[in-house]
């Protein structure tokens, strides 16, 4: 974080160029930003629990599902918008600090793991239980909030929302908050000698992107206007954690670049007709072996071109 | 002078090997204690026991006459007990400024001051001054983890003085540190001991630093405490030296 | 093979090295007699443990030469320097915890890809070390921690060395386990084994040795027989850490 | 009621050893090169799909298990480790674990555009004997031995041959492996190919039962995940032991239970175990280092 207003500045700057550009395209590419923007919120809650935090979670696509139910289901009953994504950001906060307890015990492949199996487990609970969630037929016909309804308005509603999460989240990482994430994912071990608490940061780590997950899903139900549940299954974590991943985990512009590539990726192959996943796959794969640091590394090193390198010790 | 630190009859058992077995002693307010003692000889298993990374078997330890037996590290931190460890933990990726301002924000205000308040939590003045006096301004804006490993290592002691503790507990301040940076280290450290108020406890393998920082010296060896003095006295001390040259 | 009873076994020659850009050997010179016993000694941070690291083809050698039998073996793989009869017992535990002793016995000669020969090698080990033949099929991490010790020492025989390079052998060991495994290094030497020795517990490691080396900041500083160095003044003076001038004539 | 239990148990073994198998390998993996794969399921069901081609060339099952042997060896073994798993690694074990979920993501893909949507027929062994009310199917019975036998042979293998001690050996302590002379990099090579040849076996195992469908691999790797870890992530008993009780308790779920959340079992199992017994059955405490 060497220039954290550049950073808050070009992401916005993005968000801006998104709703700018809304006013001159047809309704698909205004649905692809408004996707863009949907994903990129749940992909800057898991970097915050991942990249930031150093916490890997497989769990987040079923964030964004309880975000999407719960919006799906409480608005016919009259629950106005705002509610419902409150409503469902704040169950994924609550299930986000449960999930955070088997990081108190395990880390690395064994969290991979057991969050893998929870996610597994959240998406056979929105399959079966046909009661609340239609099952595999899904929920359609869901209505977009008003003054919303038009696709370009929603897409502002989506943008203004990605603007309010990416100035929340600048803040929290630049609070000392962000500095405590840090310390966990770099040394827990010392962070705790010097106070910081360690369960208490983690927990927390866990439940702000789980909750920002449930916002993303709050957003994502009325964008389609139809859910189903294998929407939230494993692949929609593998997706976002890839995203990501791609875009450069623990940088902030990352997850922003990452759902870009996500989104844009199928679009810009569109001539490769189904093999877009194997060359969308290939690539990350390629990225993982020549830029650890994801896409946002990969610009920072053509940027900069020469490391700075630290100053010698004063003469005395 | 009050008593800061006492341990009891400290034992630490390992299967059946005795890593610390039986070691009481006390430290008084201000003092700098050296702990030496060959390797193997308990010196970093009694340092986990008093700070709470490892109960020990048998034994009590007492912080200002409080039972602290067992007190996870983070509780003992809020107690004003700070410590450095013997490999270098900086946080690589934040700078010198930023490991300092994290090694202090966790003592002032909630946790909720913390997220809406500063920043910096106000700390940036603090860990300057801190910067200034480890004559590391220089790097104050550079990643920790593009210092050099003498600059890590001072960085790494600023950061146990930053929540201005009662105690400090300092493992192998002076290891790896080169020659001519080593006799400002040990004024920085003399200094803040002084100015600060703290009182020191240090595990060290330099014999010279130990000698020249410390104001009291005591030896270890097989898990017992073998020694204890003035410096010159434990360094001149036969069992201490039959104690290094083995059995 | 037909060598000078008198050459010494190992030569190091003026070896520098370190690791990335930090010099820990300075130019480190010493040789190591036929059949002996000689144990390496010196502070922390003098380059004991580098040095055999460097004898055993671990560490990027910035000048010198290091000869075996009179070869130049600098450089060599490891593999290659346990066919030229060395073997490496480094500090600490080094056995494979989940294969039993006679497996991890049995791996000591797979460098040297025989199989019929290394049968009776094993069996040979085994009866060396009665602690070890009781144990031969529990797992290896059944074992305390000097039978680890001496189940490294003996998987290191099974290549045949003519020299042992041993690495702080008493760190974690019991004082009687120490001297089960002195006794046995001296058993080794007597016939015929070269044993170049680090030892942080001083006085009882030269006690059994031939020559004593005292290193400092990865220079020679001392050599001569374990005896004169054991009654050296000077030495107990340079481990606490005080100001010795070694290049004086010792005190009388 | 007796009967059905004997069929359900049978049966569950069987699915059982077939999890075995896989959790082996992934285990194998895992221990000797820090490779934790997403994509172990889908490498079971890659090999299938290659002996299912051959098949349709007119080629015999046992030919078309021969050339996906060899293409899996290739595949899955040799190039997964050079192109992937070794300039990876360096960067760190999730890295590449997240790799591997991408490898997954391609495997899956390539499956569908090649071999398409459907579920294919796979050919099995028919028929069965009654014993008194008790009906036992031999293709139960057949996967059973075999996959029994393929794990003996490898533990024989592993503990009984220099080569498999020298694996054991660089998986357990690498940096002694290498002062002892072991060519640790060749041994991590074969611990690839083992696994190559332990995923084509159980897809041939397996494939009459699931069927080949470019997607089975997510359920595939989930229980063979879960197998590893209930048995002791790094021991190739342990992963028999895991599998053989995940078959089992998942078909016995899967009969008695909601048929709906048989899925779950797995789940729950791993859950469970990881947080409570984390080196699962056969495994010992790792100490903990600060």
């Amino acid at each position: 974080m060497n220039h954290p207003y550049r950073v808050l500045a070009i992401a916005l700057l993005l968000v801006l160029v998104g709703g700018v550009a809304g006013f001159g395209l047809k309704p698909y590419p205004i649905y692809l930003i408004s996707q863009w923007a949907v994903y990129t919120i749940s992909a800057i809650g898991l970097n915050l629990t991942l990249g930031y935090a150093g916490q890997i979670s497989l769990a987040q696509a079923s964030f964004v599902g309880i975000g999407a139910y719960a919006t799906a289901l409480l608005m016919p009953h009259g629950v106005p918008f705002g509610v419902t994504l409150v409503i469902g950001a704040a169950i994924s906060f609550i299930l986000g600090v449960l999930l955070g307890f088997p990081a108190l015990r395990v880390q690395g492949h064994y969290l991979a793991f057991v969050t893998l199996a929870l996610a597994t487990i959240a998406f056979l609970v929105f399959r079966n239980e046909s009661w609340l969630t239609n099952g595999t037929s899904g929920i359609d016909k869901i209505v977009r909030p008003f003054p919303f309804t038009s696709d370009l308005a929603y897409l502002w509603l989506c943008l203004g929302s990605l603007a309010i999460v990416t100035l929340g989240t600048w803040w929290l990482l630049r609070s000392p908050w962000g500095r405590a994430f840090l310390a966990l994912r770099e040394n827990p071990v010392r962070a705790s000698s010097l106070g910081v608490d360690v369960r208490m940061y983690t927990l927390l780590a866990f439940a702000i992107g789980a909750a920002l997950g449930g916002v993303s899903g709050a957003l994502f139900a009325p964008l389609g206007q139809y859910i189903e549940p294998a929407e939230f299954a494993l692949p929609l974590s593998f997706s976002l954690l890839l995203m990501v991943v791609v875009g450069g985990s623990g940088s902030f512009l990352g997850p922003f670049l990452g759902a870009m590539v996500a989104v844009a990726l199928p679009e810009v192959l569109r001539s490769f007709q189904d093999y877009y996943l194997v060359i969308y796959g290939v690539m990350v794969i390629l990225l993982l072996v020549f830029s650890p640091d994801g896409l946002v590394g990969l610009i920072e090193r053509a940027v900069r071109r020469r490391p700075v390198a630290a100053p010698a010790e004063p003469a005395k | 002078m009050s008593v800061v630190l006492e341990a009891r009859d400290l034992h630490r058992h390992f299967g059946g090997v005795k890593a610390v077995n039986g070691v009481s002693f006390q430290v008084e307010e201000g003092e700098i204690l050296g702990v030496i003692g060959p390797n193997g000889s308990g010196k970093s298993t009694l340092f986990n026991c008093l700070l709470g990374q490892i109960p020990p078997s048998m034994g009590q330890v007492f912080l200002d006459g409080k039972d602290v037996t067992g007190m996870k590290p983070i509780a003992l931190s809020r107690r004003g007990v700070s410590r450095t460890f013997q490999l270098l933990q900086v946080f690589p990726q934040l700078s010198a400024r930023e490991n300092l301002i994290l090694a202090g924000q966790e003592h002032i205000g909630s946790r909720m001051k913390r997220l809406f308040g500063k920043p910096d939590a106000g700390l940036t003045g603090a860990a300057d001054r801190m910067l200034e006096q480890f004559k590391l301004s220089h790097v104050a804006a550079l990643p920790a983890g593009g210092l050099s490993y003498g600059q890590q290592k001072l960085l790494d002691a600023a950061m146990a003085f930053m929540a201005g503790p009662r105690l400090v507990l300092l493992d192998e301040p002076a290891g790896g540190v080169n020659l001519s940076l080593l006799g400002s280290f040990r004024e920085r450290l003399r200094a803040m001991n002084a100015e600060g108020g703290s009182t020191f406890v240090v595990i060290e393998h330099n014999m010279d630093f130990v000698m020249s920082l410390c104001t009291r010296v005591m030896c270890i060896a097989e898990g017992k405490v073998i020694a204890n003095g003035k410096p010159e006295d434990v360094r001149n001390d036969p069992t201490v030296i039959e104690a290094y040259l083995g059995h | 093979m037909a060598t000078d009873p008198n050459s010494p076994v190992l030569v190091m020659d003026g070896v520098v090295g370190g690791y990335g850009r930090m010099t820990i050997l300075n130019g480190l010179s010493f040789s190591v007699a036929r059949a002996t016993i000689t144990t390496i000694i010196g502070p922390n941070g003098a380059g004991k443990s580098t040095a055999f690291k460097a004898i055993f083809g671990l560490l990027n050698l910035r000048g010198g030469r290091i000869l075996l039998e009179g070869k130049d073996v600098t450089g060599h793989s490891p593999a290659a320097l346990i066919g030229q009869g060395v073997c490496y017992v480094p500090q600490g535990r080094n056995i494979f915890p989940e294969l039993t002793v006679h497996d991890n016995l049995e791996l000591g000669g797979v460098a040297l890809g025989t199989t019929a020969a290394m049968r009776s090698r094993v069996e040979e080990a085994l009866d060396r070390f009665p602690i070890l033949r009781q144990k031969a099929r529990a797992q290896a991490s059944t074992l305390s921690g000097g039978q680890q010790k001496l189940l490294e020492i003996a998987r290191g025989l099974i290549a045949r060395p003519s020299l042992m390079l041993i690495d702080e052998p008493s760190i974690g060991l019991s004082p009687l386990m120490v001297k089960d495994v002195f006794a046995t290094l001296q058993k080794l030497r007597d016939q015929g084994v070269s044993i170049l020795m680090v030892e942080q517990n001083a006085r009882s490691a030269l006690e059994i040795s031939d020559n004593g080396i005292v290193l400092e900041t990865g220079r020679t500083r001392l050599v001569g027989t374990a005896k004169s160095i054991l009654n050296d003044p000077r030495i107990a003076k340079l481990f606490l850490g005080a100001e010795v001038d070694l290049d004086e004539p010792a005190p009388v | 009621m007796m009967s059905l239990l004997v069929q359900v148990l049978i049966s569950g073994l069987a699915i059982g050893a077939i999890y075995a198998l896989i959790a082996a390998g992934f285990s194998l993996l895992s221990q000797g090169s820090q490779t934790v794969n997403f994509a172990q399921g889908d490498f079971v069901v890659l090999p299938a799909f290659v002996i299912l081609a051959a098949n349709s060339y007119g080629l015999p099952i046992w030919a078309g298990f021969v050339i996906a042997l060899v293409v899996a060896a290739l595949v899955l073994g040799v190039l997964f480790k050079r192109l992937m798993v070794d300039p990876i690694l360096p960067h760190g074990a999730m890295q590449l674990s997240i790799a591997t979920m991408a490898l997954s993501i391609v495997l899956q893909n390539s499956m569908l555009n090649v071999g398409g949507a459907q579920a294919f027929p796979f050919p099995g062994i028919n028929g069965g004997i009654h014993w008194g009310n008790v009906f036992i199917d031999w293709q139960s019975v057949t996967i059973l031995l075999t996959a029994v036998a393929a794990v003996t042979a490898l533990n024989l293998f592993m503990g009984r041959t220099r080569l498999g001690r020298a694996i054991q050996a660089s998986a357990q302590g690498p940096q002694v492996a290498r002062l002892l002379g072991i060519n640790v990099t060749r041994m991590v090579l074969i611990t690839f190919v083992l696994n190559a040849a332990l995923v084509t076996l159980a897809a041939l195992l397996i494939s009459p039962i699931y069927l080949v469908k470019f997607d089975n691999g997510i359920g595939i790797g989930l229980a063979a995940f879960s197998a590893a870890i209930i048995g002791g992530f790094n021991q190739v008993r342990g992963a028999v032991v895991g599998g053989l009780l995940l078959g089992v308790v998942q078909n016995f779920a899967a009969t008695f239970g909601p048929t709906q959340y048989r899925d779950a079992v797995p789940m729950l199992l791993l859950i469970i175990f990881i947080l409570f017994r984390p080196q699962g059955l056969l495994g010992r405490a790792e100490e903990r280092r600060v």
